[in-house]
């Protein structure tokens, strides 16, 4: 286990600076600049910028000067942001988009379990159609299309919940954003959730489990649910690297101060040490959620534990 | 409780049907056996002829829906299983009628500590504490003859072969004491030697219990040695019945003679191995007549238009042919042509 | 089995689709007098949704409407907008001197101004937050509009003086400059001369204190070299006559204490400028030249705006930042004017999604949203409502053409395209903005007599073209061809965003009705765009947009002063160049409008550029918030704004700029 | 006794960290069976056991092995429903903005002269609010057909799937393919290259690439979107690809071909390949609605296609900014759109059962 979680962290280094190195290039590659703005600067301005960041230098030089700096975990300051240093604004800002992701995964695993273990328990039942259509129409419907309609339901027409803002935790600007967020993970946990449980309790363990007499809830709660629930583990590190980082539509439709905000803005502005921070920081939860339900997803199956 | 003709266990016209989407499986139609206390019954046939149904029926393991036991009675120490409450049931399994399943790679949860899975048993139905259930455990272990069982006992499955799992599942079985146990093809998928010293052992174990058995199979020649009383299954119908010395001496049946045919013999000078022709019948579409009719030597006109009668040619000793007496008479006039050379020898 | 499956799947479907209807229906039969719910806040507070993120709270830095307003509640200027007409209303200047022709301006500040911290603003403040903004390291963006003042462009640039050592005298502008050396302004005679330079009045009977520095002010205009070297030697290499003064002399750095603002004493600020700039006013209530604290800036340095660190001279201070989400500042009761401000706190909400603003605004989460937030579209719905502000805006939408290429170097072609299209219908079709035929807004202005370019004619349209060489025939359907026109050369770039897209989309429209031509569209991302535009690296079309930066025609007009920046046609003119000149030295108002219009219609009849459009500001308040006026520029000076709870004395309706 | 051994650690197929193309969380794993794991329960111990045997005349005979997997799609209700579906929104959506024409004469990008047309309209609702047949799905903000363009947005979104889907498989079947076969070093090299992709945040690098290198043209925009689309979605691809190829490639069939001097490349390609079309057309089935949802999402954020082309994705984003009060922008593109993708799943799904039964249903 060990070594494996060694050579992981060997490959997730290189993986981190080939995104960063992909990143910075297609900065660098891209046509205007973050000081481009709706009036052209005088030139003398211009030339100040530039020296000022070391924009006159050649790009090996600044590329060499970038990446030393990431290594050490300094992402310097952002060009736009007079004065914020990269650091400050992930700290910031990754609370909003962390407590919304996390809320909507906590809510998509409850409701996406509950339902899928249901579905299976009574396969082929009215239960389980009704309940496997939802979550098919979830994994259909983009979230873009469900949270406008959730808003024209519940705060246009009923006045109930606020359209958008952020109000902080717990406010009732949250409700709407975690239910967005989380209905597409909750199709997806509850199908999962629904084919592991159906294999599992077709499996010959369970056969056993029930021909020592045990009763039904104990033979899922005990035997079946461990097993059912291994791909929803192995689900879970993308999906939440996902949901802390991307959760971009949601912070788009209800107007988030969150990291994926952020992104999108520092994209457009070309704000390239925002950007590099980000793209860095968002890789690095990637990939270290990824190797943390690798390693969860060992203690749970005692079979690939050594 | 003794039903006071000394069998543990009647089964009378058992019938488990599954319904899939191509039709009404008849996955056990009709099935009727005793089976004595202290007594071995075995029960042979090609696989899908429903000998596992059989006894999945008898605990009610039958998954429904699809499955659904449609009648019959499954009268155990003079109780109708069928008719218990779910948790009457319950508590019969693994208490009383305790099972070991065919494929010890998977029977035995993945997850869970060995000891842990051991425990269950006595815990759940005998009330051990947790110290008790785990001496008992290490015991059981131990009688089933796994070295270093002290140790062992806290493994997962997945560090056993596959002979140790099974003598695990024998003792996970065994563990309270079950006047019934049925062993459910417990040594297929296992090596040729450790098969021997599985079935060796589950022989050992019925005769110092005194554990009746219900031992399934497919392989004749593995439920020679062992059982006291022989059911053929084929189609979900009980095909002959005999007392297993008398099933392999003199068969009733064109089917019970095809399989005892096909059962090598090093000692047989031609090197070409008997085989049934044909397949299995599709249990969802059974023509009319006799389900083996299209693979059978012997059949006639009859036999693929009329189900043939169940017919009894000796004391204890029945077959399902609509030519059962000609079989029969043929099979004892063979066997006293063996015996006369034998003794001729 | 699957049977069920499929019905509830279908079931599922006509739900969903009921409900949609339904709340369709819903949402057409209602009828309200506002656009949404109209309860007013519990508290005294303003929830004003402010656009986008600002880029900085040190007004010396960001140049965007949705800073200033922000910069309005925190920083006090010398004088600050007036809430309807935008002139300039006193402020912490309580009154001010100019000289005869606009060139030097004496302010004279109150007594009782004090920072947020209690510590009393006096002029030092001033010329420190003055040359501060001027710092190159500060790197205001908009510096350049504080060029007029004497040296600032120097200074901020980064330009070097050239001194004789043996003499120790400056080399003079005036003996380098072209063959016609402009008339000098007041402010650059020297003292002395029988010239009248201030009318003395009752409060301040001699404006004109001399100072050492008021001397140096009203010296001639020393020469300014580029600080790079580079550049300079490029210059230098170019002008032999120049060259030749300048070997062997020293060059020195303009330095801050070069730029002309003075402290003539603890209360007085005078500000010499290079030029005659009669708007000038007005122009010192923008952001940067109003009072940031020099005492924190030095101790916290980029970090002073910090809610924890910041000073501030405005109305409100600063109560909080979240970033992306809102600035929130509260009242300064060390304001002079503390006993008027009636708000408690305002909010500024971050957001430029405007549908998003709106629906804010409709649930009431929001009082008040910032300009153009009421889509286009919704027009019809929310513009019947009577909280929806609608008036004339001081910015001008318009299609800049790249007249360095052919076809369109040719007057002909570009006519041809702009009375091609029907700029009537078009705003029609818009709503709310009006059609524009010269390069400054259309009823901003008052007095100015605009000129107008050529109006919608097709006909003539075709037959420009027709002698520029690209014959438009007319095809047995009835449409029009131009097979000639090498419709590949030209194209029509805009910055992504869908009230453009329709302008280009309509204009293609027009074009290719009119004249046959299909011009192709080319959308592009806002700053690549830019970088384009100014580079001039677009052919045929390109969209422009421009809003005022002060209450005066040369705020559009000195766009095409310069050959870059935001130019971006490629066309520039020294005639025109010195019509704005002549224009800006001319003391009479209404001659000085007669000479801009003059230069205006210069500029269209040598169409560099396809005026469209003059934008209306519209945006929406709940009748409770009062003090909010639909001023052209929509910046609002908040101490005026209060929260009416009397229903009868809300606002049914946009009220009016002129009460 | 002591001849018992334990075996080696039976294997389980990890599940992979599932690949999220880009913007939609990523789908839940597809693994293969681990054969000797998981065995069906009791009450298929009959039903399977006979069907298979069943079968085992037929499969003998080859091709039936495809008239098989067609027999049990038809089976499959819902398959069938979501094949009828994709079916005729494909067909409306090619044919549609053609016979609107022909009857109306309105097209995608008609925009009424008549200066009091040039608003949104309900549906079924003519320009003095009475009912009409002329827009049943109502009309956009400039008064445009909502349902031609639609039909038009479905061709783009269609098109979009399609193609950045047969560029994934395209790159992901040759790579997969030959990975697999030629094997050794050269396929430990070329998977460990695959992982590390798989570990990239490919949403993040795409949107990175999209808002810098916009396409000044929608035609080009639109060749941008298939080259980012389908370059980051063919590591599943190549993964089963692989996969099934190791199966294969030791079978007579190769070394009879390898014998009779057939070509390497040939017998990839030739021999191959063609024998894992089965997982691959289910993969491929469930990859397109993927795609076309990962590219609503980046229309969403306004990286996706660009006007005058309108894909779904765009006409949904144009609605979401008109909600609070033209809902029917939102919603017509919407339904339609939640509509083919949920039928799209569900065929690709029934395709899985079908043709695939080594694969789950998850």
């Amino acid at each position: 286990m060990l070594r494996f979680i060694i050579r992981r962290l060997i490959i997730t280094i290189p993986t981190i600076l080939v995104v960063i190195t992909i990143t910075w290039g297609l900065i660098r590659l891209a046509p205007g600049n973050f000081y481009t703005g709706d009036k052209a600067l005088p030139e003398a301005i211009e030339q100040n910028i530039r020296e000022k960041y070391g924009l006159d230098r050649p790009w090996h030089e600044q590329y060499l000067r970038t990446m030393g700096q990431i290594l050490r975990l300094d992402f310097g300051t952002s060009l736009r942001y007079e004065g914020k240093s990269v650091n400050e604004i992930i700290a910031r800002s990754l609370p909003v988009s962390a407590t919304v992701g996390i809320l909507a995964y906590l809510l998509a695993l409850i409701v996406g379990i509950t339902v899928g273990s249901i579905a299976a328990l009574k396969q082929n039942s009215k239960w389980d159609y009704a309940s496997m259509t939802l979550a098919m129409l979830g994994i259909s419907i983009p979230n873009f299309v469900l949270g406008p309609i959730l808003v024209l339901f519940f705060s246009l027409t009923l006045y109930w919940l606020p359209p958008s803002r952020w109000d902080g935790f717990p406010s009732k600007s949250v409700i709407l954003p975690v239910i967005t967020l989380s209905a597409i993970y909750m199709a997806y946990i509850a199908r999962l959730t629904r084919a592991g449980m159906l294999e599992v309790l077709r499996s010959d363990y369970i056969r056993t489990a029930r021909s020592k007499g045990l009763s039904e809830t104990q033979v899922v709660i005990r035997h079946a649910l461990r097993g059912g629930l291994l791909p929803v583990v192995s689900y879970t590190g993308p999906a939440l690297a996902f949901l802390l980082t991307g959760t971009v539509v949601v912070e788009s439709l209800f107007v988030l101060p969150g990291l994926g905000k952020y992104f999108i803005q520092a994209s457009l502005n070309r704000d390239e040490p925002l950007i590099l921070g980000i793209v860095a920081f968002i890789s690095m939860t990637l990939l270290t959620m990824n190797l943390l339900v690798d390693i969860a997803y060992g203690y749970l199956d005692p079979r690939i534990r050594q | 409780m003794s039903t006071g003709n000394g069998n543990l266990l009647e089964v009378r016209d058992l019938r488990t049907y599954f319904h899939t989407e191509d039709g009404t499986v008849k996955a056990v139609d009709g099935v009727t056996f005793n089976l004595r206390r202290g007594e071995t019954l075995g029960i042979v046939g090609e696989s899908g002829s429903g000998k596992s149904v059989t006894n999945l029926s008898i605990i009610r393991l039958i998954q429904s829906p699809p499955g659904q036991i449609v009648s019959g009675e499954v009268v155990f120490d003079g109780r109708d299983i069928l008719r218990l409450r779910e948790d009457e049931v319950r508590r019969i399994r693994g208490r009383r009628i305790a099972m070991i399943f065919q494929d010890p790679m998977t029977s035995l949860n993945p997850f869970m500590k060995i000891s842990r899975q051991l425990m269950e048993m006595t815990r759940l139905h005998l009330g051990y504490s947790k110290a008790q259930a785990y001496a008992h455990a290490v015991k059981m272990l131990e009688i089933v003859g796994i070295p270093d069982a002290r140790e062992r006992v806290d493994g997962y499955p997945h560090e056993f072969s596959g002979g140790m799992r099974q003598r695990v599942m024998i003792a996970m079985a065994l563990s309270c004491e079950p006047e019934l146990l049925i062993a459910d093809e417990p040594a297929t998928a296992l090596d040729v030697t450790i098969q021997a010293q599985i079935l060796e052992l589950i022989k050992t174990l019925k005769q110092e219990t005194g554990t009746s058995v219900i031992l399934i199979t497919h392989d004749l020649g593995v439920v020679a040695g062992m059982t006291d009383h022989l059911i053929v299954m084929y189609a979900g119908k009980i095909f002959e019945q005999a007392p297993t010395r008398e099933l392999f001496a003199v068969p009733g049946n064109p089917y019970t003679n095809g399989l005892l045919r096909s059962i090598p013999d090093p000692t047989s000078a031609r090197g070409t191995l008997y085989q049934i022709s044909g397949l299995p019948p599709d249990v969802a579409h059974l023509p009319p007549g006799c389900p083996f009719a299209p693979r059978c030597d012997r059949a006639e006109e009859i036999c693929s238009k009329e189900f043939p009668p169940l017919v009894e040619v000796n004391q204890d000793h029945h077959s399902l042919c609509h030519f059962a007496l000609e079989v029969y008479a043929k099979s004892v006039a063979e066997n006293s042509a063996v015996e006369r050379r034998a003794r001729q020898d | 089995m699957a049977q069920i499956y499929v019905k509830q799947a279908i079931a599922g479907v006509v739900v969903v689709a009921l409900l949609f209807t339904a709340i369709s229906c819903h949402m057409s039969a209602t009828n309200e007098e506002f656009f949404g719910r109209t309860v007013p806040p519990e508290r005294n507070t303003l929830r004003y949704v402010n656009g986008a993120e600002p880029e900085s709270l040190d007004p010396a830095i960001s140049s965007g409407q949705h800073e200033a307003r922000i910069y309005m509640s925190l920083y006090e200027g010398l004088v600050e907008y007036d809430p309807k007409s935008l002139d300039a209303i006193p402020a912490i200047a309580e009154r001010w001197d100019v000289n005869n022709d606009s060139s030097e301006f004496v302010f004279h500040l109150r007594r009782n101004a004090r920072w947020s911290n209690g510590e009393p603003i006096n002029a030092h403040d001033f010329v420190y937050s003055i040359r501060r903004s001027l710092t190159p390291e500060v790197e205001s963006r908009s510096a350049g509009l504080a060029y007029p003042i004497r040296y600032a462009e120097a200074f901020n640039a980064g330009g070097v003086f050239v001194r004789d050592p043996a003499s120790n005298q400056f080399l003079l502008e005036k003996d380098f400059a072209g063959d016609e050396p402009a008339a000098a302004a007041l402010s650059q005679k020297s003292l002395g001369t029988n010239e009248r330079e201030y009318e003395p009045t009752a409060a301040e009977p001699t404006p004109d204190r001399d100072t050492p520095f008021h001397q140096f002010m009203h010296s001639p205009d020393r020469l300014v070299l580029p600080g790079a070297e580079k550049a300079r030697n490029k210059l230098l290499e170019s002008n032999p006559r120049l060259q030749a003064a300048v070997a062997g002399k020293e060059l020195v750095k303009a330095r801050a204490e070069d730029v002309g603002v003075e402290p003539v004493d603890d209360y007085t600020v005078r500000i010499s400028l290079s030029e005659s700039v009669p708007y000038f006013t007005e122009l010192v209530a923008h952001q940067i030249f109003r009072l940031v604290p020099r005492k924190v800036i030095e101790q916290y340095g980029a970090k002073w705006t910090d809610p924890s660190h910041i000073i501030s001279s405005g109305a409100f201070k600063l109560k909080s930042w979240k970033p992306y989400s809102e600035v929130v500042v509260e009242r300064n009761p060390m304001y002079w004017d503390a006993g008027s401000v009636r708000l408690d706190e305002i909010y500024f909400y971050t957001s430029t999604d405007h549908p998003a603003t709106m629906n804010l605004y409709k649930v009431g989460a929001a009082d008040a949203v910032l300009n153009h937030s009421v889509p286009n579209a919704w027009l019809d719905v929310v513009r019947p409502k009577k909280d929806y502000m609608d008036a004339a805006e001081a910015t001008i939408t318009y299609i800049l053409i790249n007249i360095t290429q052919p076809p369109m170097n040719d007057l002909r072609v570009r006519r041809a395209f702009n009375i091609s299209i029907d700029k009537i219908n078009y705003s029609k079709a818009r709503r709310i903005t009006k059609p524009l035929f010269a390069f400054t807004p259309e009823a901003i202005f008052v007095g100015y007599p605009q000129p107008k370019g050529e109006g919608f004619d097709p006909e003539a349209a075709r037959k420009l073209l027709g002698e520029a060489g690209y014959p438009v025939t007319q095809k047995s359907d009835g449409t029009y061809q131009c097979e000639k026109f090498p419709a590949d050369e030209v194209k029509f770039a805009f910055p992504t965003h869908s009230s453009n897209r329709a302008l280009a989309e309509f204009m293609q429209a027009q074009w290719k009705q009119n004249l046959g031509i299909t011009v192709m569209l080319s959308n592009m991302e806002s700053k690549t765009y830019l970088a384009a535009r100014s580079k001039l690296d677009y052919k045929g079309f390109a969209f422009g947009s421009w809003g005022a930066d002060y209450m005066d025609p040369t705020t559009f007009l000195n766009l095409f002063k310069t050959r870059g920046g935001d130019n971006g046609s490629g066309w520039w003119d020294q005639k025109y160049v010195d019509l704005l000149e002549e224009a800006n030295h001319t003391i009479e108002p209404q001659k000085r409008y007669a000479l801009l219009a003059k230069a205006e219609k210069y500029l269209l009849d040598a169409q560099p550029v396809i005026p469209i459009e003059t934008p209306a500001v519209n945006w929406v308040k709940k009748p409770y918030v009062k003090g909010l006026y639909p001023n052209p520029a929509c910046l609002f000076a908040w101490k005026f704004v209060y929260i009416e709870r009397d229903a009868s004395k809300w606002d049914y309706g946009t009220p009016s700029l002129t009460d | 006794m002591n001849d018992e051994r334990p075996p080696p650690p039976d294997e389980p197929e990890r599940p992979k960290p599932a690949f999220a193309p880009l913007g939609m969380p990523p789908a839940p794993p597809i693994r293969p069976r681990a054969g000797d794991i998981i065995h069906t329960g009791p009450e298929l111990a009959v039903g399977e056991a006979d069907v298979r045997s069943a079968e085992r005349a037929e499969v003998v005979t080859g091709t039936s092995l495809w008239r098989d997997a067609w027999r049990r799609l038809l089976k499959n209700k819902l398959a069938v429903f979501g094949m009828i579906m994709v079916a005729t929104i494909t067909l409306a959506s090619i044919t549609g903005p053609f016979l609107i024409k022909q009857f109306t004469g309105l097209t995608p990008h008609y925009i009424p002269t008549d200066i009091a047309a040039l608003k949104s309209l309900p549906p079924f609702t003519a320009t003095d609010g009475s009912f009409s047949w002329l827009h049943p799905m109502g009309t956009d903000n400039q008064g445009r057909d909502l349902l031609a363009r639609v039909l038009q947005g479905g061709q783009i979104s269609l098109m979009v799937g399609i193609i950045a889907t047969l560029m994934s498989l395209i790159i992901g079947v040759s790579y997969g393919a030959v990975s697999g076969y030629l094997g050794g070093r050269l396929d430990s090299l070329m998977m460990r290259l695959v992982d590390v992709l798989y570990s990239l945040p490919y949403i993040i690098i795409v949107i990175v690439l999209l808002s810098m290198f916009r396409s000044q043209t929608a035609r080009g925009q639109l060749i941008l979107l298939f080259v980012a689309l389908g370059s980051v979605s063919w590591l599943t691809m190549a993964r089963i690809v692989r996969g099934q190829i190791l199966s294969l490639k030791n079978q007579e069939f190769v070394l009879a071909a390898r014998a009779t001097g057939v070509s390497t490349p040939r017998i990839i390609f030739w021999h191959l390949v063609p024998n894992t079309i089965g997982p691959v057309i289910v993969y491929a089935t469930l990859t397109i609605p993927t795609i076309m949802l990962t590219e609503a999402f980046l229309s969403f954020l306004g990286f996706g296609v660009q006007p005058p082309i309108a894909s779904w994705g765009s006409l949904t984003t144009d609605g979401i900014q008109n909600i609070a009060i033209f809902p029917w922008q939102l919603i017509c593109p919407g339904v339609t759109m939640g509509l083919t993708l949920f039928s799209l799943n569900f065929l690709g799904d029934g395709l899985r059962d079908a043709l695939d039964p080594q694969m789950r249903k998850v």
